[in-house]
């Protein structure tokens, strides 16, 4: 069963420069960081070579100028990997990986209402979480978007 | 005589003396079955909460009248009137007071029959009458129900009469009387599958699918509310009361008068037990699923009533 | 030929088999399930954005009512992810102390499903039993932490009360009684002919469908897959613990009330085995308010199945990112492949049987799962 | 008279959950079973709103199911009451800032009597609904 380090190891060894950052803190944790054009390559790489079969969770958040999308892939339920991308804010779009991992549709359609990623191929985005008649250029989660903004939008979401 | 009569009807072994007992029928079902779950049930109404059902009943009739838009109206009008009265006039065919019934001809088993059939109709009607889809799903399941206990209890309830040689509920009540035993100590098969069977008519627990409350929310009685809720429960209560009536009649002896207990009273203490013994299978099982229930009603309960007929024809049970 | 055999039966968001408000649209075709729509999120509060605006010491308070029966995993989860990211280490006292609190919480929450279960069963007894003897562990926290339902035990850098060993009796003579109780659930829940009519071939999960999709918790565990965070990737003192991860292959809605019901009794023994060696010392250190810059992804063994969260620090007393996600959010996929091809009745017990805890997965969401439009017969 | 005495007498409750953290929920359910068991009073857990006289609310209402709550309460036949359970119910609590909350459930259905603590033991909810009893009793006796 392949422990953080040996994880970081295989990565850098399968993409080499690809990989713009990786470490790995605690024996089971690994944190790596892959350019965008790699990142079709090193999910399936992770998933498919290394067992990297249990999709726990996809977390998008904003870093700095950029938009980051956080893929936390377990292998047999213990190691954990955090594969994350990062992409322009203006162009932010990733892959859809649905089909190597069917229940990644749920993360992404999620992080795409939340924050305003967008994942091509995804079959159905309507809105999820957020109440119906939620403005669709609003994303509750990006820095821009302050407390009174989002309070503004839901009073006039109650009186329309 | 005239006045006589009318007193015998309306009130002593008539409407309310059997309205009085559906009512404390429902307090020792809900007592029994709390009992059973280690609950203590109604306590506050009257006294240890034996007016829990007439405050129910009250408060239903004071409370607002919704009928919804898109029901049947005429429908959704009559038959809680019906559901209620046809129980009502099911039991003047009991004996209560006396091994001697009201009014009992030659056949007034079959009339039973012919009641419990026409109630299951009239559930399918208000089910259907109140254009929800919950009470849809539960009117179909109500008949589908029907369709299976119908058929065993039919059988089943034919045994006693071939023993005593005659198709009225008085005449076997007067028959037992004769050979001074109950209908049960020759044909406790038959009292078996007739208990399963009115559990499924009752629509009590283990067969309470048309109305389950977990599944589709409350069933064919969704949509009805204050005044004809409280004719349903009326309605459903009184058939405890029939139902409990028809057992204690063929199986247990009936109204008979026992050293010096006078007849009403044995009839009440026998139908009691017969409820208590409802709420106790009501505590004790889950819901089967319908086609379980159809199922187990034809590939089990129908041989085994089979059987009871045949020991009857051979003379086993006479 | 489009006629329309299908009808819609809308279950939710107000139902007496939920208790919480989601929301199915089952395409009903006579008495079986051909499609299933989940519309959920009825309880999406915003607790990410709230946890951005909030400082940590703050943030426990909004992680503990992210769910009201789980609230010591996601305490745990949040306290550890923060001291990972402060870089303290918790005195092992207080571990001990997290990891019986959280087995405690482990036997509530899986004696209130096994009522439930039975409840959406039509079985109403072994529901009111289970709940009157659930009140004993209740008790027991009340007298331990002052909350029945919420604790407030676990805060940043340890625990704020500490188990004193008068106490630890206390909890060894209740547990003996529990113990005897809970294994008396099992010998229904296997016995009882009714029950088992409605629970065995119901809600069919198998295996392979069980890892495809990641399923987590029980509802993995009864399809014979031994996945449990406590074992792969032990956190407060679970390392030390000797116990063993319960599975069955019975892959059916029993085999998951087989698997809690046995989770329960395992429990009792994890906590006695931690009362006994309970380590001396203090119980909590004093924590940094603000949190050097860096990330952390912490796990936790929800009684539903794994909790994950994920925190990422920039140096202030805020966090820049957190991100929780909760058990049952995982379980949707799984839970929607059960649906399809059932019969209506079935649909509140196979429901109950993810043991569903929406207020958790407050973003949960579900793409329509249509697909199998087909006669799934 | 006989009216409000039934009407106190059997008080039935249909129980929502408009988004809360399901703690008062378990609380209320616990109030059902043998410990406290609330049917001594008569109260009955009903499943349709048309059933039912009193609506218990738990959990802050969010933007969501404000709509359903609002259906739900209408299909009751008056004479109907509401009970607000927990402090999420009453105002909200510490949700009350999300941008999704619309705060407490008296921003939706009026409400007659509110049960505050996160969450309210089942003693305290017994309480809620015996004073909502006297209540009833009270006005028409």
């Amino acid at each position: 069963m392949i422990d953080g380090a040996g994880t970081v190891k295989h990565m850098q060894e399968r993409l080499g420069a690809e990989v713009l950052d990786a470490r790995a803190p605690k024996p089971r944790r690994a944190f790596v960081r892959v350019s965008r054009g790699a990142f079709g390559e090193a999910i399936r790489h992770a998933v498919l070579d290394l067992e990297f079969s249990h999709l726990i969770a996809i977390t998008a958040a904003e870093a700095g100028e950029e938009m980051e999308a956080m893929y936390h892939l377990a292998c047999m339920g213990a190691t954990v990997l955090t594969l994350s991308v990062r992409v322009p804010k203006g162009d932010a779009v990733l892959p859809d990986i649905s089909e190597i991992m069917p229940n990644a549709a749920i993360y992404e359609r999620e992080a795409e209402e939340m924050t305003g990623i967008r994942f091509e191929g995804l079959k159905d985005d309507s809105n999820l979480v957020l109440p119906k008649g939620w403005p669709s250029g609003v994303h509750p989660l990006r820095k821009d978007q302050t407390y009174e903004g989002l309070i503004k939008v839901r009073l006039d979401l109650e009186k329309g | 005589m005239v006045a006589y009569e009318i007193f015998q009807l309306v009130v002593f072994p008539g409407a309310l003396f059997v309205i009085c007992l559906a009512f404390l029928y429902e307090w020792v079902d809900r007592k029994l079955f709390a009992r059973v779950q280690g609950r203590y049930g109604p306590l506050y109404t009257g006294p240890a909460g034996i007016l829990q059902p007439v405050a129910d009943f009250l408060k239903l009739i004071s409370k607002e009248d919704i009928v919804p838009r898109v029901c049947d109206a005429n429908l959704f009008f009559a038959v809680p009137v019906m559901y209620a009265a046809l129980p009502l006039t099911a039991l003047f065919i009991m004996p209560i007071a006396a091994p001697e019934a009201l009014i009992s001809f030659e056949g007034d088993l079959i009339f039973i029959l012919f009641s419990f059939g026409l109630m299951t109709l009239l559930i399918f009607l208000a089910g259907w009458s109140s254009m929800s889809r919950f009470s849809a799903i539960g009117s179909v399941r109500s008949a589908l129900q029907m369709l299976s206990y119908e058929i065993p209890l039919g059988l089943v309830l034919v045994c006693p009469a071939i023993a005593a040689r005659s198709l009225s509920v008085s005449g076997i009540v007067q028959w037992q009387a004769a050979i001074a035993m109950w209908g049960a100590a020759l044909q406790p098969i038959g009292l078996a599958v007739v208990m399963v069977c009115m559990l499924a008519e009752l629509e009590l627990v283990p067969f309470d699918i048309p109305e389950a409350e977990t599944e589709i929310v409350a069933g064919w009685r969704t949509e009805f509310t204050g005044r004809r809720l409280a004719l349903f429960r009326m309605g459903r209560d009184l058939e405890m009361v029939l139902v409990s009536a028809l057992v204690v009649s063929l199986y247990l002896g009936g109204a008979q008068q026992l050293w010096l207990i006078p007849a009403a009273a044995m009839f009440v203490v026998k139908t009691a037990a017969v409820v208590a013994a409802f709420s106790f299978a009501r505590a004790l099982f889950a819901r089967f699923r319908i086609d379980q229930m159809i199922a187990g009603m034809w590939k089990y309960m129908l041989p085994i009533a089979a059987a009871q007929v045949v020991l009857v024809q051979m003379g086993l049970g006479a | 030929m489009g006629y329309a055999s299908t009808i819609k039966v809308p279950f939710g968001p107000q139902h007496p088999a939920l208790k919480e408000p989601e929301h199915f649209l089952f395409e009903v075709d006579g008495d079986t399930v051909v499609g299933v729509t989940p519309r959920i999120g009825y309880v999406h509060r915003g607790i990410e954005k709230a946890l951005e605006l909030s400082t940590y010491g703050h943030g426990i308070y909004l992680a503990e009512r992210v769910c009201g029966i789980c609230t010591i995993a996601h305490t745990c989860c949040y306290a550890q992810a923060i001291e990972e990211l402060m870089g303290i280490d918790v005195p092992p006292r207080a571990n001990y102390i997290r990891m019986i609190m959280s087995e405690l919480e482990r036997l509530h929450s899986h004696s209130l499903w096994v009522g439930l279960v039975a409840h959406e069963a039509g079985f109403d007894t072994l529901f009111m039993y289970a709940w009157r003897d659930r009140e004993a562990i209740l008790n027991l926290f009340q007298e331990l932490t002052g909350g029945r339902v919420l604790h407030a035990i676990n805060t940043l850098g340890g625990v704020r009360r500490d188990i004193s060993s008068e106490m630890a009796d206390r909890i060894r003579r209740t547990l003996e009684h529990f113990e005897g109780r809970a294994r008396e659930y099992l010998r229904i829940v296997r016995t009882e002919p009714t029950f088992l009519r409605r629970t065995r071939d119901v809600g069919v999960l198998k295996p392979a469908d069980a890892a495809r999709l990641n399923a987590v918790g029980p509802t993995l565990r009864a399809s014979g897959i031994k996945g449990d965070v406590r074992r792969d990737d032990p956190y407060a003192a679970y390392d030390e613990m000797p116990f063993n991860v319960i599975t069955s292959d019975s892959c059916d809605v029993f085999g998951r009330t087989e698997v809690r019901a046995e989770e329960m009794v395992e429990s009792i023994g994890i906590i006695r085995h931690a009362l006994e060696h309970l380590p001396e010392g203090v119980f909590r250190v004093r924590a940094p308010r603000n949190v050097p810059a860096g990330e952390c992804v912490s796990r936790v063994e929800a009684p539903r199945g794994e909790d994950m969260h994920y925190a990422r620090s920039n140096g202030t007393a805020k966090p820049d990112r957190y991100k929780i996600r909760a058990p049952t959010l995982a379980n949707i996929p799984a839970l929607c492949k059960m649906l399809v091809g059932i019969h209506v009745a079935d649909i509140p017990i196979i429901l109950a049987g993810i043991d569903p805890c929406f207020s958790c997965m407050d973003r949960m969401v579900f793409i329509r799962s249509g697909g199998a439009t087909g006669r799934a017969r | 008279m006989a009216v409000s005495w039934a009407r106190s007498g059997s008080p039935w409750l249909i129980h929502f959950n408009t988004g809360g953290c399901n703690g008062c929920d378990i609380e209320f359910v616990a109030a059902i079973t043998p410990v406290y068991d609330v049917e001594r009073f008569g109260i009955k857990l009903q499943g349709s709103p048309r059933h039912a006289d009193i609506l218990a609310v738990t959990g802050p209402v969010t933007v969501q199911i404000a709509h359903s709550l609002k259906r739900v309460y209408d299909q009751m036949p008056s004479p109907k009451f509401v009970v607000a359970l927990g402090t999420c119910a009453v105002s909200g609590a510490p949700f009350r800032s999300c941008y999704c909350v619309h705060g407490g459930v008296d921003s939706v259905v009026p409400v007659d009597v509110y049960v505050p603590g996160c969450p309210p033991k089942p003693e305290a909810m017994i309480d809620g609904i015996a004073k909502l009893l006297q209540k009833i009793r009270g006005t028409e006796g």
